[in-house]
């Protein structure tokens, strides 16, 4: 009890531990595997990420020029970012944000060059800029 | 390859675990491994970082001895093989009956790669 | 003539014992019962109207009454030593032997040469005390006995008995009712005598009524600890006889008073009044065998054998308590001594020591049982320091305790009845099968443990009573805290109502719903009137005693001018709170009944009750209750219970030696 | 807002159910409670006990014989609640999604209002989650979510709420 | 403090009822909000806002309301009259004894409450309650007569102007009382009977576990006026003036909250064996000290 | 005389983490029986690696449970290298011992913080947990993921540590061992903990081999059984000896863990001394065949991976056997005879963990 005691008091005079998120957000560490996204201008379609991605969450529409991602079933191993032979899947570092609704994203590549496009009512973004 | 395995029937199954039991051989686990034709359980056991395996083939259906009664920590294992594999284990401590891991709804069998036998559910024996 | 209730009173039920026994028909016994309880209804009530008076009754058919009393003693007596004969119980026949030869010796040897009646000394004296206790016995007993006439019925047909034992049995019960008159009536210590030795009579009788090997032991248990009690009394009358030349309980109480006369017209000898502490300190020791005090306790829970209306009428609410009325009685004789102080500690031990005991016990009836030890003990005690506040606790408690615990045990008997057990564990959801029975019940209990009830504010005024004697104080600290325990345990499992379930009226016999309701009636009518209930009944008593009543009534309460306590605001919220149900049935629609929470694994058809586990198996919940019998046990508690009561016993007897 | 759907936004007290799965999203719901992330901040209790609670944190991916206590638990919180399906076992099964003993994703037995991705997810999403979770308890998000198709085998009468969207808005 | 307010200026009773039922959960549920920031700071948390009990109690009565059985709520609405009386008996000075049978009534309705379901946590946290009553309910009854024996008088508005104050003749009582206010407010290490504010607690919410909704929310109210009784019973320790009282009161305060964060769970055995071997040995020990 | 309690301690339970059900027969608070039911975390993970190329099991593996996760993937390599008949590049075998430690260090922690909130310790729970964020950055900061870590791989490690990593790695470590200074004083004295953990669940030295015990359970009862002698990793080049206690209750086994997060924090230190420069990962070719066990020491005891391969693409069977399933019958053993409210500081101080148990 006494020992507690001194812990106690310590804690009392001293900050709290808390990190005020979302008041106040750390830095993520360098190498965090926060979500992953594509650069869907850069993607070949060749069909390695779909391939060894371990929660079957990719699939690669080499006709229709989409890239189909569950990022609902992602498990955010990296796997995909590793194979990719031309870098058309980064690793974000931050965490994706909750969602009210839950449907796979479909990255469809126009042609080279334009800025992807995801469905509507989507939003693939970073929880940094939701709050 | 592993090494240090022991062939038993189902006849010597038990003297062979409570030989080994009076050597302090410590039960890790039971494994099982469908082979199609018939079933091979691996009992590990483990004394002084040694490994010694009891191996038994079994055909599907056939009545297996618990050996829970010399390693009460068997039951576990076992119960594991008959909700999994559907080894018709008789006389084990604490019988889950096939309802351990798997309840109504989930499939029979999951690991057994052939058609589960013929000797009806063990979960609905157990009903 | 004055006397006519006072006769009312005892013969009418002697009369109607006879009848019962003569006419073995069942519609003649219920109308000979209703008639006599009606009767003593209107006797003790036209007793209640009456100021305090003093009666002597010369002669019956001819025959003096004392000599008939005489006789009738050493029948009585004599017919004890039979029994013990013939059932082989050595201590029977020495304790009724030595009885009958003491009193032998009394009669014969120590009466002078003529039997002078005393003028000066009446047989019997009916003041508010008597009243009080004649109130209780005719009214709580004509009740009991009325439920007893439909209980009994239903009691044979499940002993599945061949051949009805009724007639015995309301022989011995209305006789019992008949000797308890005439016990708190007597002024006669030897007439007083005479009724104690019936009502230990009647009380064997009656335990052994089935006749069972149990009910027999427990019966003789019963026997010889009552009669070691009579053998005492016996012991103190001779002594007061011989040494100091009084027989009757006023002299006796009212001693030293200069110019009263003395047994058979002697003045009375000795001048220390510390000779009268050893005949003072037998009857008492006589009224701890027959309230069950500790070391004695055993009698009278083994006395739960017999059917519930005994136990109702004979162990709790009336024969009992004639132990505790002698105590009182005797209690301004002893006031301030050492004895007093004694007597108040072994019934303040005994309090806190049956209350203990209470918490370990399942069985229903026993728990009534140490309850009612432990409120006897409790009157002791405030009959033994008996300051004016004590003793206005100690004649609320015996009034307010008789109710109840009546009301309790017929409650119980009808539960026992109702379910065919008397465990505790098996009284869950009682409400649906007999919520009548339950409410009741839950009225009872709770009157004897929580505000604004009788028992709880003779408990509070025992409290401030009992603040002057650091004797006495932690034992009824603790005894009171402890009452809380069992009663609330037992409360809530009856109380248990489970999910979903409809319920209808129980039928009942009119004869228990009546008896249940006029006392239940009266508990709240009385508790809530407790101010009257004291003005009229034990105000005069201590005043009568003390001068002063020591607890006034200025606002429908009680004041002792330490503290005050209020009911009236306590009934007013638990109306508040009753008014809630129909609006808390009607607030509530089916959809929103869920079942309790059961880890998520709530199954089966009564998703309330059962669960899933081990191979989906359905399980039935339960929760027992705590009876933590390895600390509260009967075993572990009479483990240092019985040294200390035994020797609390042998203090009192070392102080009275004389 | 009004008074009382502050008083409910600022007291969100909350139950964690695990279904089965890695523990890995169970233990870091833990970790949002503790002095790091300190969930208390905004009012939340784990109150352990689903008739206490107002919103239903469930990780896990939901195995046949977690279903039937989850469903279960469901229907004994009292309304207006809400669920957050915490990790992407959770959500879709994640990489379990394939196994035999379960039917991968809380929706397929209750109604979800906020999902919240990551294997395993962020203390701080969880925060993020349950935040966003309040809307429903002010009463100001539309249907939850449930997954089609069939409703679950082997819950018994008396038991089965009623999937229907609006349910725990009741 | 009130009690001699009355007794010196005669307000009538029906307004200091009235101040009490309307301004005791006030302090009560802020005091709450204290004892639950306090205790975030003191294990290194942020914690909740001060008026953070006041959300829960709206968000509680704002909840649908589900039970188990259509009784429930009478024992609910019996606890929390009866702690309201018992406050406001305190408040109006009257008998201590009265009143600690009045609160001891309460204690019983919410047990009876506990009971009257068939969950099997709701009764075992009855039946620990049950046991917590019979700790600490001899130590009350004793401190009471402590009171007595060092004032003359079990009226609280007496006791209130009896002169010095109650500490210097019952340190001991007050230690006891310290005691066995932790039991009371079903605090660690005396949290058998249900958990106090998300403590992980074997028997889930033990006694509350059945309650939710409104029904929650009411018992949640009863225990603020449990909380300002409580410590206005500790404050009558320094009853001869008003900051004496709130200093006596914020002690004990503050007490309990520090051994709520620095001590584990015990058994309800134990909690026996030291409330009766503690509690009642200090309380007995002073006493008789008064006798002498 | 007693009336009979039966009630279910489970599986939605404030005490316990995870759905486990025990059905608790008792008397009055007396436990006279106690039947576990599981299967509410039961997966399939065997069958479904069955499904997936091997080196997609390591992901799978880690997800058998997110607490020991990292030693899973561990010990599913290591078996995967053995059939393989490849090993770990040395640098490699020194980053997984780094991270098999620290994931032993959280664990350990959040056990002690679990065990604390069961006796009802609030503070303890907080405090323990604070310090437990701590290592979990240190986890952070060498993977890029707070629980499943994902850094292990068949042949070595995926990714490669910079100087800065490392650094970092040691500056927190001593932040870590301050803050453990100030609580573990509380674990081994303080009078509350140790009346509800001395003497509750005892389980002797022999009754531990027949129940089949691991870790710390059998450490607590005397048993000097620790598979890191097996000297996998770097374990044989480094300084350690299995924690041992003798007093066979849950005090003893608090005390084996938390003793052995002091020497988790040492053999990090050891290992960050005398790590050597080079390759990470041994490239590999080629389907395994065969059949191979591995076993490694987890925090909660030995793990034991067996695996067969006949050559195809994926394991033909792979079976997982985690200690908890071998300390669920010293449970059992031990919940006889003891209090309701000591009910969860026995479950808990077997440390289980159900994921592992059910797969
Ligand atoms: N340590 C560990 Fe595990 C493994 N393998 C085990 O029971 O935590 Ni989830
Ligand atoms: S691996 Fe890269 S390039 Fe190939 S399909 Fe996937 S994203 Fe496109
Ligand atoms: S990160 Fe892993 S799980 Fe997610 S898409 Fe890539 S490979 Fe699949
Ligand atoms: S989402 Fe990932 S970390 Fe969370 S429980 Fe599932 S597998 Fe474990």
């Amino acid at each position: 009890m006494f020992e507690m005691l001194r812990t106690v008091m310590q804690n009392l005079f001293s900050r709290p531990a808390t990190r005020l998120y979302p008041k106040e957000q750390r830095e993520p560490f360098p190498s965090a595997r926060g979500h992953i996204e594509s650069v869907i201008e850069n993607c070949i379609f060749c069909g390695l990420c779909q391939k060894r991605c371990p929660a079957d969450c990719i699939v690669v529409d080499r006709a229709g020029k989409d890239w189909n991602l569950d990022p609902y079933r992602c498990i955010i191993c990296g796997v995909c970012v590793e194979v990719c032979p031309t870098k058309a899947i980064v690793m974000s570092t931050y965490f994706r944000k909750p969602a009210r609704m839950r449907e796979p994203l479909t990255y469809h590549q126009e042609e080279r060059g334009r800025p992807p496009k995801a469905k509507p009512g989507q939003d693939p973004g970073e929880a940094k800029d939701q709050m | 390859m592993i090494d240090n395995v022991v062939p038993v029937t189902r006849e010597t199954l038990l003297a062979e675990a409570q030989r080994l039991a009076d050597g302090g051989q410590r039960l890790i686990s039971a494994t099982a491994i469908d082979q199609g034709e018939y079933l091979e359980i691996l009992y590990h056991f483990d004394k002084d970082l040694k490994l010694t395996h009891l191996k038994l083939e079994v055909k599907p259906g056939e009545e297996v001895p618990s050996i829970s009664r010399v390693y009460f920590c068997a039951f576990i294992p076992e119960n594991e093989l008959k909700d999994l594999f559907g080894i018709n284990i008789s006389n084990i401590v604490i019988d889950y009956q096939g309802k351990f891991f798997l309840e109504d709804e989930a499939p029979r069998t999951p690991l057994l790669k052939s058609k589960p036998p013929e000797q009806g559910d063990p979960r609905e024996v157990a009903r | 003539m004055d006397a006519w209730p006072i006769a009312l009173a005892i013969l009418l039920p002697v009369a109607t014992a006879l009848l019962a026994y003569i006419f073995r028909i069942r519609a003649a016994r219920v109308l000979a019962v209703v008639v006599m309880a009606a009767g003593l209804m209107v006797s003790a009530l036209a007793l209640a109207g009456r100021g305090s008076f003093t009666y002597t009754p010369e002669s019956v058919l001819g025959l003096p009454i004392d000599t008939l009393i005489t006789i009738l003693d050493l029948a009585l007596l004599g017919y004890l030593v039979w029994i013990g004969l013939s059932m082989r119980r050595l201590s029977v026949v020495l304790l009724a032997g030595l009885q009958l030869a003491g009193l032998g010796y009394l009669e014969f040897w120590l009466r002078g040469s003529t039997p002078a009646v005393l003028p000066a000394e009446p047989a019997m004296v009916i003041d508010r005390l008597a009243v009080t206790m004649n109130l209780i016995i005719s009214g709580v007993g004509s009740l009991v006995v009325l439920f007893a006439l439909p209980y009994m019925d239903e009691f044979e047909r499940r002993q599945k008995a061949m051949k009805t034992r009724q007639p015995r049995f309301f022989l011995f019960l209305l006789l019992f009712l008949g000797a308890m008159n005439g016990l708190v009536f007597s002024n006669n210590l030897l007439w007083l005598y005479f009724f104690w030795e019936a009502t230990t009579f009647s009380s064997f009788m009656l335990i052994t009524h089935t006749g069972a090997r149990e009910a027999l032991a427990n019966g003789l248990r019963a026997l010889w600890m009552n009669l070691l009690g009579g053998l005492a009394f016996v012991l103190a009358l001779i002594f007061l006889a011989r040494n100091a030349h009084i027989v009757s309980l006023r002299a006796l109480a009212g001693w030293p008073l200069a110019g009263w006369p003395g047994w058979r017209g002697l003045p009375p000898i000795g001048s220390s009044p510390d000779l009268l502490l050893l005949p003072m300190g037998l009857l008492c020791f006589a009224a701890f065998t027959k309230a069950a005090q500790f070391p004695f306790q055993t009698w009278l829970t083994g006395a739960m054998v017999a059917p519930t209306p005994v136990s109702a009428l004979l162990h709790s609410s009336t024969m009992v308590k004639a132990a505790v009325y002698l105590i009182i009685r005797l209690a301004p004789a002893f006031r301030g001594t050492t004895l007093g102080i004694l007597v108040a500690v072994i019934g303040g031990f005994t309090f806190m020591a049956a209350s203990t005991t209470a918490i370990g016990q399942a069985n229903g009836k026993r728990v009534l049982a140490y309850s009612t030890i432990a409120n006897l003990g409790l009157i002791i005690a405030m009959a033994g320091i008996n300051t004016p506040q004590a003793l206005s606790a100690a004649l609320l408690i015996i009034i307010f305790h008789a109710i109840s615990k009546a009301l309790l045990f017929i409650c119980v008997g009808t539960i026992e009845h109702g379910i065919r057990t008397r465990d505790i564990e098996e009284m869950e959801g009682l409400f649906y099968k007999m919520p009548m029975t339950t409410i009741i019940t839950v009225v009872a209990m709770t009157s004897m443990m929580l505000p604004p009830f009788g028992v709880l504010i003779g408990k509070w005024l025992a409290i401030e009573a009992s603040v002057r004697f650091p004797l006495l104080l932690p034992f009824v600290v603790l005894g009171s805290a402890l009452t809380v325990v069992f009663w609330s345990k037992w409360l809530g499992r009856i109380l248990t109502v489970s999910y979903h379930r409809k319920f209808r009226l129980e039928k009942l016999p009119l004869l228990i719903s009546a008896s249940m309701l006029v006392l239940a009636a009266a508990v709240v009518v009385a508790s809530f009137g407790i101010a009257s209930v004291f003005d009229f009944l034990a105000a005069p008593v201590v005043r009568g005693q003390f001068g002063i009543a020591g607890v006034v009534t200025p606002r429908a309460d009680l004041a002792t001018g330490m503290g005050e306590f209020i009911p009236w605001p306590i009934f007013l919220l638990i109306v508040l709170v009753l008014l809630a149900i129909p609006i808390s049935f009607s607030r509530v629609k089916p959809a929103d009944i869920r079942p309790p929470y059961l880890c998520g694994e709530n199954a089966g058809e009564k998703p309330g009750t059962s669960f899933y586990s081990a191979r989906d198996e359905i399980n039935l919940t339960r929760t027992g209750n705590y009876y933590v019998t390895g600390v509260f046990g009967e075993a572990s508690i009479n483990r240092w219970a019985y040294p200390i009561a035994v020797g609390l016993l042998l203090l009192m007897i070392g102080v009275i030696k004389p | 807002m009004g008074f009382i759907s502050t008083a409910r936004v600022k007291s969100p007290w909350i139950m964690h159910f695990e279904t089965g799965s890695c523990n890995g999203c169970a233990i870091e719901v833990f970790a949002a409670l503790t002095p790091v992330y300190d969930l208390e901040r905004f009012g939340i209790l784990n109150t352990g006990n689903p008739k206490h609670a107002d919103i239903m944190l469930v990780t896990g991916c939901v195995s046949f014989r977690a279903g039937r206590v989850l469903r279960n638990l469901y229907h004994q919180m009292p309304g207006p609640k809400a669920v957050v399906a915490i990790g992407v076992c959770a959500l879709t099964g994640g990489i379990f999604h394939d196994c035999y003993n379960l039917a991968p994703g809380v929706d397929k037995v209750i109604p979800v209002d906020v999902y919240v991705p990551g294997c395993a997810a962020r203390p701080e999403a969880i925060i993020a989650g349950t935040v966003m979770a309040l809307d429903r308890l002010a009463g100001k998000a539309g249907p939850p979510n449930i997954a089609p198709g069939e409703p679950r085998r082997g819950l018994e009468e008396g038991r089965v709420v009623e999937i229907a969207p609006g349910n725990s808005d009741k | 403090m009130i009690g001699r307010t009355i007794a010196t200026y005669g307000i009538s009773p029906l307004w200091v009822t009235l101040a009490t039922v309307v301004a005791a959960p006030a302090i009560g549920g802020l005091l709450t909000g204290i004892d639950r920031k306090l205790t975030a700071r003191l294990q290194n948390r942020v914690g909740p806002p001060i008026w953070q009990p006041f959300h829960d109690l709206v968000k509680l009565w704002s909840k649908e309301r589900i039970t188990v059985n259509q009784v429930q709520l009478l024992y609910v609405y019996a606890h929390l009259f009866l702690m309201i009386a018992s406050l406001v008996g305190l408040m109006l000075g009257q008998d201590l004894l009265m009143i600690f049978f009045i609160f001891a009534f309460s204690s019983v309705s919410l047990i009876l409450g506990g009971f009257s379901v068939r969950s099997p946590y709701s009764r075992i946290g009855s039946q620990r309650e049950i046991m917590q009553l019979m700790a600490y309910e001899p130590v009350l009854v004793l401190m009471a007569i402590g009171i007595y024996l060092a004032t003359g008088s079990f009226f609280v508005h007496e006791i209130i102007t009896s002169g010095n104050p109650l500490l210097y003749s019952l340190p001991l009582v007050f230690a006891a009382y310290a005691v066995i206010l932790v039991v009371k407010l079903r605090k660690s290490p005396f949290d058998l009977s249900t958990a106090v504010h998300h403590v992980h607690q074997e028997v889930v919410k033990g006694l509350l576990t059945e309650y939710s909704g409104p029904y929650l929310g009411l018992i949640e109210l009863a225990n603020w006026y449990e909380l300002v009784f409580l410590l206005a019973l500790g404050g009558l320790f320094w009853a001869t003036s008003l900051w004496g009282a709130l200093l006596a009161a914020a002690v004990l305060f503050l007490f309990q909250v520090v051994v709520d964060t620095v001590s584990a769970r015990v058994t309800w055995a134990w909690m026996l064996k030291f409330v009766w071997t503690v509690g009642l040995g200090l309380a007995a020990i002073n006493i008789v000290w008064l006798y002498m | 005389m007693p009336g009979r309690t039966v009630i279910p301690f489970g599986p939605q339970h404030p005490v316990f983490p995870e759905p486990l059900q025990l059905r608790l027969t008792m008397e009055e608070e007396r436990v006279i029986d106690a039947v576990p039911a599981l299967g509410y975390m039961h997966r399939g993970i065997e069958q479904l690696a069955q499904t997936k190329d091997y080196a997609q099991n390591v992901f799978l593996m880690e997800r058998v449970c997110g607490i020991c996760s990292f030693m899973h993937a561990l010990c599913y390599c290591q078996s995967v290298e053995s059939l393989l008949g490849i090993e770990a590049p040395p640098r490699a075998r020194f980053m997984r011992t780094i991270q098999a430690e620290l994931g032993r260090l959280q664990s350990h922690y959040l056990w002690l913080g679990l065990v604390a909130d069961a006796c009802g310790f609030e503070s303890l729970f907080m405090q323990a947990w604070r310090n437990r964020e701590m290592i979990m950055d240190c986890q952070e900061a060498v993977s890029g993921s707070r629980v499943t870590i994902s850094t292990c791989a068949i042949g070595g490690c995926r990714r490669d540590w910079d100087d800065g990593v490392l650094q970092e790695l040691t500056r927190r470590l001593d932040d870590v061992e301050r803050s453990m200074d100030a609580i573990a004083p509380v674990f081994f004295e303080d009078p509350l903990v140790k009346q509800r953990t001395v003497g509750a669940g005892i389980i002797t030295k022999q009754e531990a081999t027949l129940l089949g015990a691991v870790g710390p359970v059998a450490r607590a009862s005397g048993i000097v059984e620790d598979m890191r002698r097996l000297g996998y990793a770097a374990y044989d080049e480094l300084d350690f000896k299995p924690v041992v206690e003798t007093s066979c209750d849950s005090y003893a086994r608090m005390i084996v863990r938390l003793r052995e997060t002091f020497q988790a924090i040492n053999l990090i230190r050891q290992a960050l001394k005398k790590m050597p420069a080079g390759e990470v990962l041994n490239k590999w070719k080629g389907t395994p065949e065969g059949e191979a066990i591995s076993r490694v020491e987890q925090p909660r005891g030995e793990l034991m991976y067996y695996i067969r391969s006949n050559g195809g693409k994926n394991p033909e069977r792979l079976r997982i056997r985690t200690p908890t399933l071998s300390n669920i019958p010293s449970l059992v053993k031990m919940l006889k005879g003891s209090r309701l409210s000591d009910v969860p500081v026995i479950a808990l101080s077997i440390d289980s963990c159900i994921s592992c148990t059910e797969r």
